[in-house]
């Protein structure tokens, strides 16, 4: 994608892919506007929750790209930060007079520096080198806490977990967070508190430097900066705002288990964040936003829900290695030159029928795996508004066209898209 | 940029919530179990048992209240407490008011106790909470709220039920004790230490451990423990792959007594078992197949078959849930007022196509029911499992098991 | 005398069996400009290497204005004044040329650790990063990622950085290495300019960027420095004749 | 004394089962710099397809095909992802191979469903071999010992004896120099990758009867072999090896004694503190090694990479 980008260097498009994201207040200030309007537009319980753990989600993905995007450490094991401070924000909860005298709004603070306190003593030994050495050790270290959260009943609850209730905290200017809806605004509040902080980190020196390590250590150690205290550091305070998502999962859910630590859950972070994009501060963002609709919108359609979440991330990966955001911002040095509008047409063209070829297909892989393990006398499935028997040959027909049909003009049309691609992110000719 | 994929994400999110919302004249029950994932082989049967019993007993029948029919509305909660949290709050809001669940105490316990806040701070949406599946005995007894009902027989009924076999057969002196490290595992070990010192003073335990859960990949050190203590009797919780590998594993390396559990049977495992296991595995439960205790019995488990060649009745607790729900709606007359149908739930007695009674206790809301040994065997099978030649046939019944099992439960009525 | 600004007694380096480094003696004035010559395979950069600590010695030490660096770390021996360039080209390559200068300055501006300044609030720093763009001419190039930079301009962003941080004695390991005339005569003409008044080490391929730089030069063959001395002495020396530059000629044809 | 016998033999089983998969994760680390997070996920493919062959043509035909077909499976996965990845960096590719493992046991559940398969011993090999002391040993587990030693065995002899196992090994040590020599690199990764996966499929085939035939089985072993080739160092086949044994039998042995976190401690002259109930460390006193047995092996990992992060064989770090 890189050989595509011929435009002037000198323009601030450029500007952005280098130094990651210019300033400007705008995105913020639509950002909370958005997030105050949301719930008067989705008034119900369940868009609430969904929102809220998006919320919650956003904050981890964006405290794991502390690691990943800006400090070039891969974690696998990230989970145990939140889950290990959402489980002291659990014990404080439980902690009647101390938490009747606390509003319940600065928990996820305490959540934060709990994370903060595993970070530190984790990561005076796990930071030492990046790559395959640390990696091994979040690995190790998170799979022996995890397994201690069943072993070590009286701090982790056991299978059960532990689990609390909200509403005991001293009321926080007369609210008992008693409604899903308080609920979201204190979870909003944090998420962009957390989030200007956590970009605001990636300005100071030491976020600039922890650029500079991922990049190239060793030159970064004759700069006078020592990596492993470079590394330590990021890995601190991403502890920290781990932290916090974990006490906001305190808030929101009112209990902890064993999967706020498991494994799986740490695989799943690292998937969002690589789904959104680690190159891109706002990456994270988009992946949570979309991992979270995927994982539990669209596993109230189908059964396969991961099947589709797991081909949507390869695919992701073989061709946008740059992640949602990066498709996105691909289109920055077009809509700068001005001439994003040669794009309509030919995305129109392609990636339309591209769209439809690939319902197409998932309607195929919805029928085949209907009438394999669909009850028997129960023919009639329903897909995309429309129900029809998927034991006669008809369907299969029609969805196999679809697909065919749709890939086929996308194919048939991708070399125009291409030329449309380079035209409009070359620089000259008449936009 | 963000705001814009949230805003039309959103939209997407409340049109497919709000779409089914539309439909409110049926009475819905959520089913919340997982259905993808590694214990989705369980969650998908047990919906499918679900959807059929509905059908079956009460939608074919006319449905309840002169015609509202049952409608089964699966949610995965991929067997994780938050997203079962998720799919509570999404199933409430689209007008369910009836919560089954049962595949993990730990979800059953982060469920219940969700239901009880939901209901204490939201009147008006209220819903009832049927477990037919986790086994927790805390979640009758310490953690026990008014909105939850348990129709499945809890860990320690179950002991009762298994040492009792135990302690009829004078030839077991050396009983071994092995489970998975958590909180079920843990209870089965703690109820069988109990009720066999109580019963059978003289049964030395040879063996008492937890193993890591879902880790184990060889379970060979363990089955040479237990062969080498000379056990006659083993005893574990184990579910899933656990199961199968200790159980495979104890009888490979040649053990030839009865190994006693609490889930060894459908879901695969009694094919996969299939000889080796005939005589030695032995099952405690509810609800009679093999033989077919009723004509409406035979009928009933038929009638499943044609529908789902690929499943089992391997948990007749389920009908009993739909039947009895059924029941108190018809005595409440009222879908809506869940108080008033846990009302009529509460000391009801039910008379259930799979042999005797259930009743559920009013005062920790605990089915009381017919709790049976089987046995893994092909002889006298009218209805295998996993389209094998094998299944399960009682070999002992325990009427009305622990019927006055003690309970630490203060229920708080609204 | 003053103390010399780098120092080394008795340094030898063993990999295994081989000994690529045998004993070198050698004392760098303040503000003086040495290069150090020699075929290839001599040990040039194996003798850097074990001045900035990215190698342990085998033996002997290494002193800088005095002071034995031995058991520091890179990043110590860097905050002691001691700045190096890499023979192959060590930028960081996903960060813009400003930034790249402006990482390497902020130790030096005592900026350390911290979490509370934002980097482009501090105009001062954005200046001096801007001087330095200035004065290695890659300020049109400001905002390019440095990994799309041209080779030239990536060497002289490899000075840049490592004279960003202010350090006074500088060392280059080949900076014109694979480069084109008018690369090279631009590379001399930058380093001319940016080690003014600073100690400079280099290790260089190419004579006339080493006599038309240094004050004075050291040969290195098989690990051990044949002679050390002024441009138009060692050019005269016998030994040097026959040792390198007869070698060296052979190679060229 | 028998017992320890026993327990050696068992512990050399589940060793060598590890091995076979750590061996070919290992090789593909040290030629393509890839941590394979799929390699379980081919050693539950080799186990699947193994059980379909073995339906209709037997046990001996699926031990036979289905490492060739996960063998194929692998170079392809390979040739048209891996390699496409391959230009982004380490990250992506081991992230795609992240991807690959989850979207593999999709795959599985889909095709396979959900439950588990009765996969079972061949009857030629279904009877005790010999007994020590009341304690029988299977005769598959013989034919599995048998087995992981022939295979490691060829391996080492294609390693050391043929030309192209000194192309392997000089490429494990010298990649760029390998690829300097005119030696078509991206076809040895394919193969590396095709018998590694392959290997894994040996395992699949041979352990599936035994450890069982379901959609988990790739991740019950899934980060267990990581460990085995970072212990024993990556892109070292005697460190895996030795790694594998090591795991196996450590893990054996825990479960078979019962040792007492209590006793430990107070062997070494920590006294057991009064109020046990209120302790707060009360969950630590009762540990138990065979509750433990299957963490082990994380923290001997943890432990070796801090101080001796190359691992036991390693030289390489990165």
């Amino acid at each position: 994608m890189n050989e595509q980008l011929k435009t002037d260097p000198t323009k601030p498009a450029q500007r952005m892919r280098a130094g990651g994201m210019t300033i400007t207040l705008l995105p913020w200030i639509i950002a909370i506007i958005a997030m105050l309007l949301l719930p008067k537009i989705f008034t119900n319980n369940s868009a609430l929750t969904i929102m809220n753990q998006m919320s919650i989600t956003i904050i981890f993905a964006l405290a794991y790209n502390m690691l990943l995007g800006q400090g070039g450490m891969l974690s696998f094991g990230h989970a145990v930060y939140a889950g290990v401070g959402g489980f002291f924000c659990m014990h404080i909860m439980n902690m009647s007079d101390f938490f009747a005298a606390m509003p319940l709004p600065i928990l996820p603070l305490f959540g934060g520096l709990f994370g903060m306190g595993l970070a530190l003593i984790v990561g005076a030994f796990s930071t030492r080198s990046a790559g395959t050495v640390f990696a091994m050790i979040s690995l190790g270290v998170g799979e022996l806490i995890a397994a201690s959260s069943v072993i070590v009943v009286a701090f982790f609850g056991g299978e059960e977990g532990i689990s609390g209730d909200r509403t005991y905290a001293q009321p926080f200017f007369g609210v008992e967070f008693l409604q899903q809806e308080e609920v979201y605004y204190l979870t909003a509040a944090w998420v962009i508190i957390s989030a200007a902080l956590m970009y605001a980190w990636s300005r100071t020196p030491v976020g600039r430097m922890a650029n500079a390590v991922r990049d190239n250590p060793e030159r970064a150690e004759f700069l006078g900066y020592s990596a492993r205290w470079v590394r330590y550091y990021s890995f601190v305070a991403s502890g920290f705002f781990a932290g916090v998502s974990g006490g906001l999962f305190a808030i929101n859910y009112e209990i902890l288990t064993e999967e706020n630590l498991n494994a799986y859950s740490s695989g799943i972070i690292l998937l969002v964040t690589f789904l959104g994009g680690v190159g891109f501060f706002f990456g994270p963002i988009i992946g949570a936003i979309v991992f979270t609709l995927v994982q539990t919108v669209l596993s109230l359609q189908t059964e396969l829900w991961a099947f589709y979440a797991g081909s949507l991330f390869v695919a992701t990966v073989m061709f946008f290695p740059g992640g949602l955001a990066g498709l996105i911002m691909m289109h920055v040095p077009a809509i700068k030159l001005g001439k994003w509008r040669l794009l309509i047409v030919p995305y129109f063209k392609t990636l339309l029928p591209a769209a439809i070829g690939i319902l197409g297909l998932c309607a195929l892989i919805e029928m085949i795996f209907h009438y394999r393990h669909g009850a028997t006398g129960d023919n009639e499935m329903t897909l995309f508004w429309t129900t029809f028997d998927s034991h006669t040959i008809m369907p299969w027909i029609i969805a196999g066209a679809i697909a065919a049909i749709g890939i086929g003009i996308a194919k048939m049309t991708a070399p125009d898209l291409k030329d449309a691609w380079n035209e409009a992110n070359t620089m000259g000719g008449q936009s | 940029m963000k705001n814009i994929t949230k805003l039309g994400a959103v939209s997407a999110l409340s049109l497919i919530i709000g779409a089914s919302a539309a439909f409110a004249e049926n009475i819905k029950i959520a089913f919340i179990d997982p259905l993808s994932g590694p214990f989705a082989s369980t969650g998908t049967n047990g919906l499918h048992q679900f959807e059929f019993a509905a059908d079956y007993m009460v939608n074919q029948n006319g449905g309840v209240l002169g015609g509202t029919n049952f409608e089964v509305l699966g949610f995965d909660n991929k067997i994780s407490p938050k997203e079962s949290l998720i799919q509570l709050q999404v199933a409430i809001d689209q007008g369910v008011r009836f919560i089954v669940q049962g595949n993990s105490s730990g979800v059953a316990n982060a469920l219940t106790e969700a239901v009880d806040k939901h209901n204490r701070r939201n009147p008006d949406s209220r819903v009832l909470f049927l477990n037919y599946a986790a086994v927790d005995p805390a979640l009758t007894n310490d953690k026990c709220n008014f909105w939850h009902f348990r129709f499945d027989a809890h860990a320690d009924m179950k002991m009762d039920a298994v040492t009792d076999s135990i302690a009829e057969d004078t030839s077991i002196k050396n009983v071994y004790l092995i489970g998975q490290d958590y909180s079920f595992g843990k209870a089965v070990a703690a109820a069988a230490n109990k009720y066999i010192g109580e019963k059978r003073p003289d049964i030395t335990i040879v063996g008492d451990e937890l193993h890591p859960i879902g880790k184990v990949k060889d379970f060979t050190p363990y089955s040479r423990k237990i062969v080498n203590a000379e056990t006659d009797a083993v005893i574990t919780g184990n579910w899933g792959a656990d199961m199968l590998g200790l159980g495979k594993s104890i009888i490979e390396n040649g053990y030839t007594g009865p190994i006693y559990t609490y889930y060894a049977a459908g879901s695969g495992i009694t094919a996969a078992f299939g000889d080796s296991g005939k005589g030695i595995v032995r099952l405690v439960g509810e609800g009679q197949v093999n033989p077919p205790p009723s004509d409406e019995a035979a009928a009933y488990y038929t009638a499943f078959k044609a529908k789902y060649p690929d499943g089992n009745v391997d948990q007749t607790r389920i009908s009993n849930t739909i039947g009895m729900l059924a029941q108190a709606i018809e005595a409440a007359g009222t879908a809506d007022d869940v108080v008033a149908v846990a009302n009529a739930l509460e000391g009801m007695e039910y008379d259930t196509i799979w042999g005797g009674k259930v009743m559920m206790r009013p005062n920790d809301h605990q089915a009381i029911q017919d709790l049976h040994i089987f046995e893994h065997t092909n002889e006298g099978i009218d209805f295998p499992y996993d389209n094998s030649e094998y299944g399960v046939r009682v070999i002992k019944t325990i009427e009305m098991a622990s019927a006055d099992i003690e309970t630490t439960c203060e229920m708080k009525r609204p | 005398m003053s103390t010399p600004a780098l120092e080394l007694s008795g340094l030898k380096k063993s990999f295994g069996k081989a000994e690529i480094i045998r004993g070198i003696d050698l004392s760098i004035g303040k503000a003086e400009r040495h290069a150090i010559i020699g075929p290839n395979g001599a040990g040039k950069s194996t003798l850097f290497n074990l001045i900035t600590a990215r190698f342990a010695p085998t033996a002997g030490t290494v002193k800088l204005h005095g002071e034995n660096l031995a058991g520091l770390e890179p990043f110590q021996i860097n905050r002691k004044g001691l700045s190096r360039s890499f023979q192959i080209t060590n930028i960081f390559p996903k960060m813009s040329v400003f930034e790249n200068i402006r990482c390497a300055l902020l130790w030096s501006n005592g900026y350390k650790y911290s979490f509370w300044n934002i980097v482009n609030r501090q105009r001062q720093l954005s200046e001096q990063a801007d001087a330095i763009l200035d004065q290695i001419n890659l300020l049109g190039r400001r905002d390019l990622p440095a990994g799309t930079l041209s080779y030239a301009e990536q060497r002289a962003l490899e000075i840049g950085i490592t004279i960003a941080g202010g350090a006074d004695v500088i060392m280059l390991d080949e900076p014109t290495a694979g480069m084109s005339h008018s690369e090279t005569d631009y590379i001399t003409d930058l380093i001319m300019k940016v080690t003014e008044g600073k100690t400079l080490i280099m290790v260089e391929h190419d004579m006339g960027v080493v006599f038309g730089l240094a004050d004075r030069i050291s040969v290195l063959v098989y690990g051990e420095i044949i002679a050390t001395g002024k441009p138009e002495d060692v050019r005269g020396d016998a030994k040097v004749q026959e040792a390198y530059l007869g070698a060296a000629l052979e190679e060229e044809h | 004394m028998d017992l320890i016998l026993v327990n050696l033999i068992d512990g050399l089983v589940t060793g060598l089962l590890l091995f076979m998969l750590s061996a070919g994760l290992t090789l593909i680390f040290s030629m393509m710099g890839v941590l394979n997070f799929a390699h379980a996920s081919f050693y539950m493919l080799g186990a699947y397809f193994a059980y379909s062959i073995s339906l209709a043509l037997g046990f001996w035909m699926g031990l036979l095909i289905a490492p060739l077909i996960v063998g194929v499976a692998g170079a392809m996965v390979e040739r048209y992802g891996l390699r496409r990845v391959h230009q982004y960096g380490h990250v992506p590719e081991l992230i795609f191979t992240f991807g690959l493992a989850l979207l593999i046991e999709e795959l599985v559940q889909f095709i396979w469903g959900k439950n588990q398969m009765p996969y079972d011993v061949p009857d030629i090999l279904n009877f005790t071999a010999f007994a020590i002391s009341g304690n029988s040993i299977p005769a598959y587990k013989i034919f599995m010992i048998f087995i992981s030693v022939a295979i490691f065995i060829g391996l080492l002899y294609v390693l050391t004896k043929t030309r192209v196992g000194m192309i392997i090994q000089a490429a494990l040590s010298y990649p760029r120099t390998v690829e300097a020599l005119g030696h078509n690199v991206p076809l040895i990764f394919m193969g590396v990758f095709g018998v590694g996966t392959a290997l894994a499929g040996v395992a699949g085939v041979i352990a599936g009867p035994v450890l069982g035939t379901f959609p988990g089985m790739a991740f019950v072993l899934g980060s267990i072999v990581f460990v085995t080739i970072v212990i024993g160092g990556l892109g070292s086949l005697w460190g895996a090896l030795v790694a594998s044994l090591l795991i196996g039998w450590i893990t054996t042995f825990a479960k078979s004694y019962n040792i007492e976190m209590e006793n430990v401690l107070n062997a070494i002259g920590i006294a057991t503190p009064e109020n046990m109930d209120e302790n707060m460390f009360r969950d630590f006193w009762s540990l138990t090694s065979p509750q433990i047995a299957d963490i082990l092996p994380y923290i001997l990992m943890v432990l070796i990479l801090i101080f001796r992060p190359a691992g036991l064989f390693g030289k390489r770090t990165q």
